[in-house]
């Protein structure tokens, strides 16, 4: 007895598991460019393979344009999604219950490392304005919010952790070229550690590449992705701060 | 908006709307003499002659065929089936059902005319209040849920299968479309019947009939009311049952049916008096039931060249628009076709397509142009062509087309995935919202390159229905004017389905109509 | 030893395996969905799978876009392209050849057969015009043309073959749907033989779809695809004929 | 063309230059009375100083930390460079590397000032010379060659590897490039030394040094004699090296350089003194050079919204028209930034982004617009992202701008594939050519929308401009007025290589430039 349940892609009946590729091969177009541009998505295992068009796009190279019908079926029984767990309470509501709980704001410190220049995604997740008619936790009473801005060494960042001593630290992370972001996440942890200073806070990153899977993979509290609003870090952050210390 | 946006040379366009008058003119007269197999089989069909008998042989067709066998359908099928009706004291229905099995209507005997044409009259009566109530169904929905703003989104779906149709249909609409229409299943306009029932095969499209009618008409306004705002629902009409459909159309509240005086005839190899005549009858019926129709300029261009031969375009226009004249049709339900088809690798070609669309504008003021997107040039490469479907969003906006027949990114491969279409949508619902009020902001130069493209065609077209006019429009159509393709006149599909009114021919819901909508004394 | 020559797709590297993909799953959009849309590339073989888009487009199905990276090559080694044989002779040298070795025209018939209404495309071989500025069938002095437009029916077409007795049948067909052209292509194709006509003549069938392998299948001497120009046919249909007998 | 497309209030026009006028004349006098690092180095630069140090310092920064550790930078290199190599009787290298071993300039004896004069105004001839002779060889090859329509088609490559990047950038120019621009290394801008080399490895590009200029440079010459059309060279100068890269551009013949007097403050938190200071240089030299300047305006709505800070970037581009007026640019090479940022899905964004479109082209009628594609709302869709740079592309040529960087529709995702840039090629290709002469067709409705619009946004950056005139540049940039980034004038990176020249200060390459150009005196 079994409880799967498969799906397949879809064009215009089900199961009909269409899909549309497109790529380039080096090679210059013709016969043989058309042919081994559909042996190779026999091999990704398509049939009824179209080659839609095949265009010669200088040095050498060809474009092609690909619709083909796959046999492949996806199982979502066993799909277990991890996200950040949270309940999701109105702004007023989440400040009472930090005024309650706490009786002090809760303070956060938020920048992008690295040479990291992007801004935009930390100040939207920051700034009073906030995101998508979402407001900040600048906006918030429960916080008090220091936004050291982007290009922030993460050595820099411990230096300030030091001397504020946050609550909760954000840190944004945009350009993952060569995995740049990889690099100066695993630089920051390791430092926080080495200053014994891990235990006490929450520690989230966030950016369009950031996946909550890879964030907890490097030891953060949460990673949040594209279309994250205010709302959601803040309640990650207070209800997180209150597992870690429940008596406060 | 400030309008006219460009001027055209008011003497030509007199001269253009005169000459069409007199081209269909003279094949009003012949249509007026002549009746069709399907012209009959929409007037049994619109006094509720229903089902169909052995291997799927609609029973309309059974006893038009049956009372042809007799010799007797030069009067009409009215007149012998009324008499055979009131003789029996059978209602219609079963009246039908007795010819196909063969009931000598012949031997029957006759009723007074009197008793004829009263017994005729209050079943016309019936029927045009059906069908009045019908569209005043529809005009109710229609204004309570409003009218979205133009250019309508146009989306096609073509399954095959009515209920996978209905799916599809609720997609788009939830993305945005404002209409939808079913294609019919290839070759369905060669059939010379109507098929019966839900079908659930089809080839590259789904069959027309009453039923799937009904079906997309239901599914669409309970879809119309979750979105709030109406859905206008097409169908497709010319072919061999032009009038059939315009009925069954009627009797489902459709809203709009494509439906040209020559599309059959040039792309269909339909014989041309069949269809001359058939496209009266069903005009009359969506004029009366405020169905728009559309017209198919647009495919002109595709065997055609869009510059070269964008003048026989609006020749055509001319000559559907005074067809539609004819029918009694206000020129609010005249949609008339037009195409964005020039190569897009002409220099300037942009210039050309805004100049033939604001002509196509300004010489039917009053007219729902119907903007059919690229197809001709459209080719694998899918991102090509969603950079041509944008642009030909654009000239639609700015030039204040009507009914946008969405393009597709893979009408050179498929027919559209949901996915397809849900794109299709995403682009449109961009550049409408994004220029939505670009008309009445751009101003074309005053004797520019647009505006005397423009006259250029218009001169082009009056050029060419002089000589239309001249030789008449059937020996025009055997010289290929229209599209590149010529017919023959006693060629094409349906002749054998033509007959001459005799006198004592009776079709007593065609009079009423053209009574009611004014076109006959 | 081995000749092998293995290329992959590209994207900004060689041999990177850089593939875009778009596709639609019969779920709402969600973790879930996403998660199985990247679960649906893996077993594609795709790795590096960057889920760029996921949007709700009605009725519960969600359309995505996809990069990913692909591990496979294709050996292009071993590829052997089949094709139409011929040499490209000038329009002149053709009708010069047929002149000499025929010393009459070489008629052929065309048509679109079953109910497929396109015509452009077969008008585009054998009408004057021809296609991107190559002259049609007609305006070689070498043939003489029959078009019989479309919607011919399979069986109307071989009596008009009983009657004109052409040397060459030229088939076009460009609706695929439920495999209609195959349907037409093999019914033709049987009639052919029925009838004891098929080796007395040259027979080529094109479209969009179709491919000279699959014509080779159904017994088509050749198969003429996506831009053919009328010479190509020409000189096909000529040297053809010239190897069934090239007594005369 | 019909000039002027849109009516501007010509006496806003007027106070918006004079304002941007008043601003820049009281920085320049604080620019005039410094220098720095950067600037010394572009001296030596150009006086043929090459090659490397230990540890791939550039031989040129090491002289200029030893002459500062002396104490000795406010007299400028020029003075103890140019004096100890009369003194050695060795050429500048030589001497230069002897500094850089520790030679005790301070101890050595100095020279006459008449000779020193006389020496370095010889070795000054040279230097401008040389430079004349590469823009006079590059104004040859584009003469022969002649200039592709506009707007110019620009790409950007930036895989990291200058030999890989090569061979991407052959492949635009095929499919129609007429600018290729070599995308730094991230954060190469904060880097106080230029790299040297031909370099094989970046993050999101690619480093800039002069042998990576050359390579380029060579292999689009030779790809430009292929295709038959001028192909440009584009490098960014805008941080830490600005002046620097600019000596390096006009060495190797590039034509274009992103050079703007506030991005690496606002951008790159470098010090607001040292880029004013050091923008001045730069742009002497392009100026002389005959290199287009690319300023930066388009980056303020990356981070500001595009419709409500749009008079930002109006003033902005006053401020850097009047900063390159200084340097003695004259206008065809001022290439002032714009964007199309607007949010898709604002109801007549459009007619927003053609106002502000004509706003630029009109306010700077002689300088040729860079405008920047839509990157901020470009999504994962790289569908509707497609769409969006076919409308981007229409209203550039429809607004008539000059410097198109071509959108691309994988730019929320990675930096472009050969494949992406091949399509953001064929969307430019078609819009271009098919929509090439809609300029001089369409006028803008007087009064209307897009003209009112135009007028608001320069009125509301004349009033920016009164406030900013009145706290002066700094003080404005300090809260924030643009891009809503704040910066302090005595924060940022680079402060310390900014130095106030002393009485003896002297920099004989400038003098000459300034002359020349006829900026000073
Ligand atoms: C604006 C922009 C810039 C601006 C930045 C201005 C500024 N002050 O931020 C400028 C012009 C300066 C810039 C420069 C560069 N950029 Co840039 N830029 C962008 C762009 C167009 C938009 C980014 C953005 O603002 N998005 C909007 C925000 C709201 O979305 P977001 O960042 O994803 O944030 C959301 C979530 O991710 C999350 N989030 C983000 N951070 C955080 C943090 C926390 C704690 C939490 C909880 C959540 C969170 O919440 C936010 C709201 O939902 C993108 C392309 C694109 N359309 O995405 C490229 C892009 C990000 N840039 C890119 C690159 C390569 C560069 C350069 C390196 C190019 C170069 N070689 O010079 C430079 C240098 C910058 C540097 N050293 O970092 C690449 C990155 C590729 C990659 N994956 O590595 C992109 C994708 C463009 C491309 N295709 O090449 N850029
Ligand atoms: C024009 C057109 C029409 C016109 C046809 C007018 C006419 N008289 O031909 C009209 C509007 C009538 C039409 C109708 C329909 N069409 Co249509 N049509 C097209 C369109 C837009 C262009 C086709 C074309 O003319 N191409 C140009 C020519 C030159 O190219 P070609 O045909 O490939 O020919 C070249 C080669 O293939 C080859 N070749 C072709 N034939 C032959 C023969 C020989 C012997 C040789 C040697 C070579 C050769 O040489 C030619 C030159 O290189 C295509 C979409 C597209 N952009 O491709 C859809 C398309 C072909 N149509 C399609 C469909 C489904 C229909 C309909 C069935 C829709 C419906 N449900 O009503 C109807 C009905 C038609 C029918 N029963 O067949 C589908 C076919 C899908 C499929 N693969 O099955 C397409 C792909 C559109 C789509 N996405 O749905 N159509
Ligand atoms: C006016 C008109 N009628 C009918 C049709 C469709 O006819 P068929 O069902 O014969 O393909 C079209 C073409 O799309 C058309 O333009
Ligand atoms: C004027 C200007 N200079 C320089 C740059 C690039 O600077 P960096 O190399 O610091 O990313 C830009 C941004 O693209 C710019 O607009």
């Amino acid at each position: 007895m079994s409880n799967s349940r498969l799906i397949r892609t879809y064009g215009d009946q089900i199961n009909d598991g269409a899909v549309q590729l497109s790529f380039t091969l080096p090679l210059e177009s013709g016969a043989l460019a058309k042919e081994a541009a559909k042996r190779f998505c026999e091999k990704l295992g398509f049939h009824d393979v179209l080659i839609c068009t095949m265009e010669n796009i200088g040095e050498g190279f060809s474009f092609f344009v690909v619709y083909a019908k796959t046999p492949f079926s996806v199982d979502i029984s066993d799909i277990k999604v991890i996200t950040p767990k949270y309940k999701k309470l109105p702004r007023e509501e989440l400040d009472e219950l930090v005024k309650t709980r706490f009786r002090r704001k809760i303070v956060v410190i938020g920048a992008t490392i690295g040479t990291d220049a992007h801004t935009v995604g930390l100040d939207s997740i920051l700034n009073m304005k906030g995101f998508h008619g979402d407001y900040g936790l600048e906006r918030y009473q429960a916080f008090e919010v220091h936004n050291l801005g982007s290009q922030v060494a993460p050595i820099d960042l411990v230096k300030k952790i030091l001397q504020i001593k946050p609550d909760a630290v954000l840190v944004s992370q945009v350009v993952t070229q060569r995995n740049a972001h990889i690099k100066n996440l695993t630089e920051f942890m390791d430092l926080l550690h080495a200053e014994g200073i891990r235990e006490n806070i929450v520690v989230v990153v966030g950016g369009p590449r950031i996946t909550h899977e890879l964030a907890l993979e490097m030891g953060y509290d949460a990673g949040f992705g594209a279309g994250t609003v205010p709302s959601d870090v803040a309640n990650f952050i207070v209800q997180e701060l209150l597992k870690k210390s429940p008596t406060v | 908006m400030n309008k006219p946006r460009i001027k055209l040379d008011s003497k030509l366009v007199q001269r253009a709307k005169d000459l069409a008058e007199k081209i269909t003119d003279d094949i009003q007269r012949i249509i007026d003499s002549h009746s069709t197999v399907s012209v009959e089989r929409t007037i049994l069909r619109l006094l509720g002659v229903e089902g169909v008998v052995n291997e799927g042989i609609p029973l309309v067709n059974a006893v038009v065929e049956k009372i042809k066998e007799k010799d007797l359908l030069q009067d009409g099928v009215c007149r012998h089936v009324v008499n055979a009706s009131t003789i029996l004291e059978e209602d219609i229905q079963r009246t039908c059902e007795a010819i196909a099995l063969d009931l000598d209507i012949a031997s029957l005997p006759v009723v007074s005319e009197e008793q004829l044409n009263q017994r005729m009259r209050s079943l016309t009566q019936g029927v045009l209040d059906k069908l009045k109530e019908k569209s005043d169904e529809r005009e109710e929905l229609f204004k309570t849920l409003g009218d979205p703003p133009t250019p309508y989104k146009y989306l096609i779906v073509a399954t095959g299968n009515i209920y996978e149709d209905v799916v599809q249909a609720r997609a788009a609409v939830a993305k945005g479309a404002d209409i939808i229409a079913v294609i019919r299943s290839t070759a369905q306009s060669l059939l010379d019947y109507v098929p019966q029932g839900a079908t659930t095969e089809g080839y590259g499209g789904t069959y027309a009939t009453q039923e799937n009618f009904r079906i997309m008409r239901q599914a669409l306004d309970e879809e119309a009311k979750k979105v709030n705002r109406y859905i206008r629902l097409v169908n497709y009409a010319s072919g061999l049952c032009m009038p059939e459909i315009a009925a069954l159309a009627a009797m489902e509240g459709l809203d709009i049916l494509l439906n040209d005086a020559m599309y059959g005839i040039l792309f269909r190899d339909i014989n041309m008096l069949r269809t001359f005549v058939d496209q009266y009858t069903s005009r009359l019926l969506c004029a009366y039931s405020g169905i728009t129709i559309n017209t198919g300029e647009d495919n002109y261009l595709t065997t055609s060249d869009a510059i070269e031969k964008a003048h026989t375009v609006t020749a055509s226009q001319l000559i559907n628009e005074q067809f539609a004249v004819k029918a009694g049709m206000p020129h609010h339900l005249m949609g008339l076709g037009h195409a964005f088809e020039i190569n897009p690798d002409i220099e300037d070609g942009l210039l050309y397509e805004i100049a033939h669309a604001l002509l196509a504008r300004e010489l039917f003021p009053s007219c729902p142009i119907k903007y059919m997107p690229p197809t001709r040039y459209m080719t694998g490469n899918i991102f090509k062509g969603y950079a041509m479907e944008t642009m030909f969003n654009f000239v639609s906006v700015l030039t204040g087309q009507t009914i946008q027949l969405l393009g597709i990114l893979t009408e050179a491969i498929h027919t559209p995935y949901l996915q397809d279409r849900y794109l299709a949508l995403a682009n449109a619902n961009y550049v409408f919202n994004n220029a939505r009020h670009i008309a009445s902001e751009v101003l074309f130069k005053d004797n520019g390159f647009i505006q005397k493209r423009a006259n250029e065609v218009l001169a082009e077209a009056v050029n060419m229905l002089e000589h239309v006019a001249e030789i008449g429009l059937m020996a025009a159509i055997e010289e290929g004017q229209f599209a590149d393709i010529a017919r023959s006149r006693s060629g094409g599909k349906g002749l054998d389905g033509v007959f001459k009114k005799s006198s004592s021919y009776v079709n007593p819901i065609q009079e009423e109509l053209e009574k009611r909508l004014g076109v006959k004394k």
